[in-house]
């Protein structure tokens, strides 16, 4: 146990990469056993990610150095920056990992058998594995070029599998465009990474920031860094690539690929509250965030309202739900050099932001599932040719209803909580922002509300009459995420207090995070 | 800053080249053609750290029968080695698309496409 | 298919190309070289037989499915090198000092031998073999695709 | 009006990259903290003459790790994108 609790950061992600590796052999066994397997690894996973998080939030900031002769060693004896790759998992990492895992039991349970006809399943659950390797090893790296090669992980994974009907010319093209979009970003980061290692000859996120000059080539990189992720995240000047390849990715990769988009929120707030924190006015920055997000939040909702199709509708919105998490977060940024307002409104902001990010993939995640369950029986996307389908679907459209009130922030729904949050914070920041983000969740519910006439209401249509309800691996993946949504709605309080609270407290407190590695007496 | 200028011609070729390739990924619209400003501006961006990594008068960084002397540094070798082996897996996955765009669509051009326009 | 002294003269050819690859591959901890140096070595001259000989044909002896599990087999060499260092951390170099490619050469330089490095050299056997198996799968897939080929599952 | 705006962000870009590399270290010397380190132990420490391998698989084995991932992750995405469509009867 105690062993397990040391190499945890490691092992979180080298037992899925060991899965996806194995899977193409051990499926020329059979599908029974591959499934069997990659489930029993993906739950020795989550006892692994379980671990870690009481550990962490007992504990405080892991660090775990690979390949040195102890992990807790990140610079070598009688030396004074590290040279290796090390781990290091805190409150947001491990909050991003606990989002990410939950999201992928959802994802797996429901694949298993949403794929029971189609061709090419051994390298399906390899992707997946992988797709979510890259995004925990995303979140747990304390090292800029680790993080750089497990976002291009992502990235390719997230393509080919959102590709993976390759029968539709949609389903091709909404790939290419990510694969474009995430080459692109990767590369600028890359191009960051150079920038920043030329200057200081350190790669590792906590010594970068303990050395940080703040010159002109480090705002250059800065900026790279920020259009890379902004790019990947889907924020609203470089949102194009989002409802194409959300809309063709097949149901489980939708959600995973949404909640990569949170990973790259996560690399961004990283990079400008840990590296970049604490050695200027962040004031600036705070509000580039800021506008980022309403921009996001607004256009989103209004290129929502006159969709037709359900999942770019539904795109769409999680564009404008990623406006939120910018908002809180952007708030708190702004006024991070200002111990009082900090006090006073940034933390709750800033929990609200982030408390949101994991609301979010709960919520959006199971609606894209939702849609998807309607697409597997129906087979269109087109909300002009639905109707009627809550006469035979009954649990879709009861999860439908839940994901639906959730996202608008109805009370007494998970949305509500951390909206509320940030509701009341930023209105203290600046009024009008307020306003407008509760004039976007007005909107949002009355297009959720036409989504929900329009597909599940109405007599039932004579095309759709032997339609029936889902297999039940989809309704136990659409369950785990209801059931998540559930026990927050119930405790906000608890979950703020419990996983939120030491995220915000880790994004603030960048000296810990630095000291984490260069405080350690060689 | 001036006194740099003379020295400093590798990094500003690297500015140069990433500049083309963000020329084609922005203003070409045929896929093969975007698929080749990637690789450019890998191409760009993998200069760059290779260059970021040369010593004046240095050696490569291997002792095998080497001369005594400085040697270069090995780190931005082996990022740069990372990164064309991962430059390689995105190219060959981008052109498994064009492929399978050119077969739905019979063409290449993103104009022509429906959701390729932005 | 290409012309008979084409294919003739590449059948020569790839005997070299196994041989000066694998060098490549198994002196990557003493020269220049490596597992991906030398992998995309032998891959060239996978392709290059497809090239001569079609993808058709090639496809009667080797098949994507075992590049399949080959490539997986390469990449479980190299984790399962790294999950050996779990005694004391992952990825840590277990086998310097060892009588398996144990020995430590002396500071500076030195000759070179090929039986120094730890676990690097099976890391660069592992990769390789991966990198083989991968990009000879990635260009007989694209082969056969545009030659309108069925692939098989 | 599109036209406009990207010239606009590709000379602002590429202004910016000429900018960076005006301002980068002289090339030929730069700082070496890390690498210094490597160069001095690799042969102690990882029995290795070749100091990139060192690096590549001992110092950051993990990104190597991440890279042969990255290659895993193209074949298998290329060989599922490239799949049959349709299922092949069970030859009995």
């Amino acid at each position: 146990m105690e062993y397990l609790t040391v190499h945890s950061p490691i092992l979180i992600v080298a037992v899925p990469l060991l899965a996806a590796f194995v899977t193409p052999l051990i499926s020329r066994m059979g599908n029974k056993v591959r499934d069997t397997f990659n489930v029993t690894l993906f739950g020795f996973t989550m006892f692994l990610v379980a671990i870690l998080a009481i550990d962490i939030y007992t504990g405080g900031t892991r660090v775990y150095t690979l390949g040195a002769a102890v992990p807790e060693l990140a610079i070598p004896e009688n030396y004074m920056v590290p040279v290796r790759i090390m781990f290091q998992v805190d409150g947001i990492s491990i909050f991003m990992g606990l989002t990410t895992t939950i999201v992928m039991l959802a994802a797996l349970v429901y694949s298993l058998q949403f794929l029971k006809n189609e061709t090419g399943q051994d390298r399906f659950y390899s992707l997946l594995m992988l797709l979510y390797v890259g995004m925990i090893g995303l979140e747990f790296t304390g090292d800029m070029f680790n993080l750089f090669v497990f976002l291009e992980i992502l990235s390719i994974a997230g393509a080919s599998l959102a590709s993976y009907r390759t029968n539709l010319a949609d389903a091709v093209e909404g790939g290419f465009k990510y694969i474009v979009i995430s080459a692109v970003s990767a590369l600028l980061v890359l191009f960051a990474i150079g920038i920043l290692y030329g200057q200081y000859n350190l790669l590792s996120i906590a010594a970068l920031a303990n050395a940080m000059q703040f010159n002109t080539l480090d705002m250059i990189a800065l900026a790279m860094l920020a259009i890379a992720f902004v790019m990947k995240l889907a924020g609203v000047p470089l949102h194009m690539w989002a409802p194409d390849t959300y809309a063709v990715a097949p149901a489980g990769i939708t959600p995973m690929i949404y909640t990569s988009s949170a990973a790259s929120m996560y690399a961004l707030y990283r990079v400008t509250f840990t590296l970049y924190g604490g050695h200027f006015d962040t004031t600036a920055i705070g509000w580039v965030v800021i506008i980022l997000g309403v921009l996001s939040m607004f256009i989103g909702v209004m290129m929502a309202i006159h969709q037709t199709d359900i999942k770019r509708l539904m795109a769409y919105h999680a564009i404008s739900q990623s406006g939120y998490m910018l908002l809180g977060v952007g708030v708190g940024l702004a006024v991070l050099t200002d111990p009082v307002a900090l006090a006073s409104y940034g933390r709750d902001a800033m929990n609200g932001g982030i408390f949101h990010i994991i609301n979010n993939a709960l919520y959006k995640g199971m609606l894209f599932l939702t849609a998807e369950a309607i697409f597997f029986r129906i087979g269109t996307r087109d909300l002009n040719r639905m109707g009627g389908l809550g006469h035979n679907m009954k649990w879709t459209t009861i999860f439908f209803i839940i994901g639906a009130l959730a996202i608008s922030g109805i009370p007494p729904f998970n949305g509500f909580a951390s909206k509320l949050l940030i509701y009341e914070s930023v209105f203290r920041f600046n009024p009008l922002l307020s306003i407008i983000a509760m004039f976007v969740s007005l909107v949002t519910l009355a297009s959720f509300t036409k989504v929900f006439y329009s597909a599940f209401t109405g007599p039932e249509m004579p095309a759709y009459k032997e339609v029936r309800e889902v297999p039940r691996s989809m309704l136990i993946g659409m369950g785990i995420m209801a059931a998540c949504i559930i026990f927050f709605s119930i405790f906000p309080g608890l979950v703020v207090d419990t996983i939120v609270a030491p995220a915000t407290e880790a994004l603030i407190d960048q000296a810990s995070y630095i000291n984490g590695v260069m405080g350690v007496a060689p | 800053m001036m006194q740099y200028i003379p020295y400093n011609i590798p990094f500003i070729a690297v500015a140069l080249l990433v500049g083309i390739a963000l020329f084609i990924i922005i203003f070409k619209r045929n896929l093969i053609k975007i698929v080749m400003g990637i690789a450019i501006l890998e191409a760009g961006v993998n200069l760059f750290l290779v260059t970021l990594g040369y010593r004046a008068g240095g050696v490569a960084p291997i002792y095998t029968m080497t001369p005594e002397g400085a040697m270069v540094l090995p780190v931005p070798q082996a990022l740069t080695l990372t990164s064309i082996v991962i430059g390689v897996s995105v190219i060959a996955l981008m052109l498994t698309m064009v492929m399978h765009t050119y077969r739905h669509m019979g063409d290449i051009d993103a104009r022509k496409s429906r959701l390729l326009k932005g | 298919m290409l012309s008979k002294i084409v294919r003739t003269i590449s059948n020569q050819l790839i005997l070299f190309v196994l041989v000066f690859g694998l060098y490549i591959i198994m002196h990557g901890h003493v020269t220049p070289g490596g597992g991906f140096q030398g992998g995309a070595v032998i891959a060239s001259g996978v392709v290059m037989m497809i090239v001569a000989f079609g993808s058709g044909e090639i496809k009667k002896s080797l098949r994507e499915s075992h590049l399949s599990v080959i490539e997986s087999g390469g990449a479980l060499i190299f984790i399962g090198m790294a999950f050996a260092g779990m005694g004391t951390v992952f990825f840590y170099n277990f086998l310097v000092g060892t009588p398996v490619f144990g020995g430590i050469p002396p500071t500076g330089p030195n000759p070179g031998h090929v039986w120094t490095g730890g676990v690097i050299p099976i890391m660069n056997f592992g990769v390789g073999l991966k990198v083989i198996a991968g990009l000879s799968a990635i260009v007989l897939a694209m082969a056969l695709f545009s030659s309108g080929e069925e692939m098989e599952e | 009006m599109r036209q406009i705006v990207a010239w606009f962000v590709l000379i602002t870009l590429v202004a910016f990259l000429v900018a960076g590399a005006l301002l980068m270290h002289p090339f030929g010397y730069p700082p070496s903290d890390m690498d210094d380190y490597m160069i001095a132990n690799s042969q102690a420490e990882t029995a290795n003459n070749n100091v990139v391998a060192a690096v590549l698989f001992d110092y950051r084995g993990l990104d190597t790790l991440g890279e042969a991932t990255v290659l895993f992750t193209a074949v298998t995405g290329v060989l599922l994108l490239f799949r049959a469509l349709k299922k092949r009867e069970k030859k009995t």
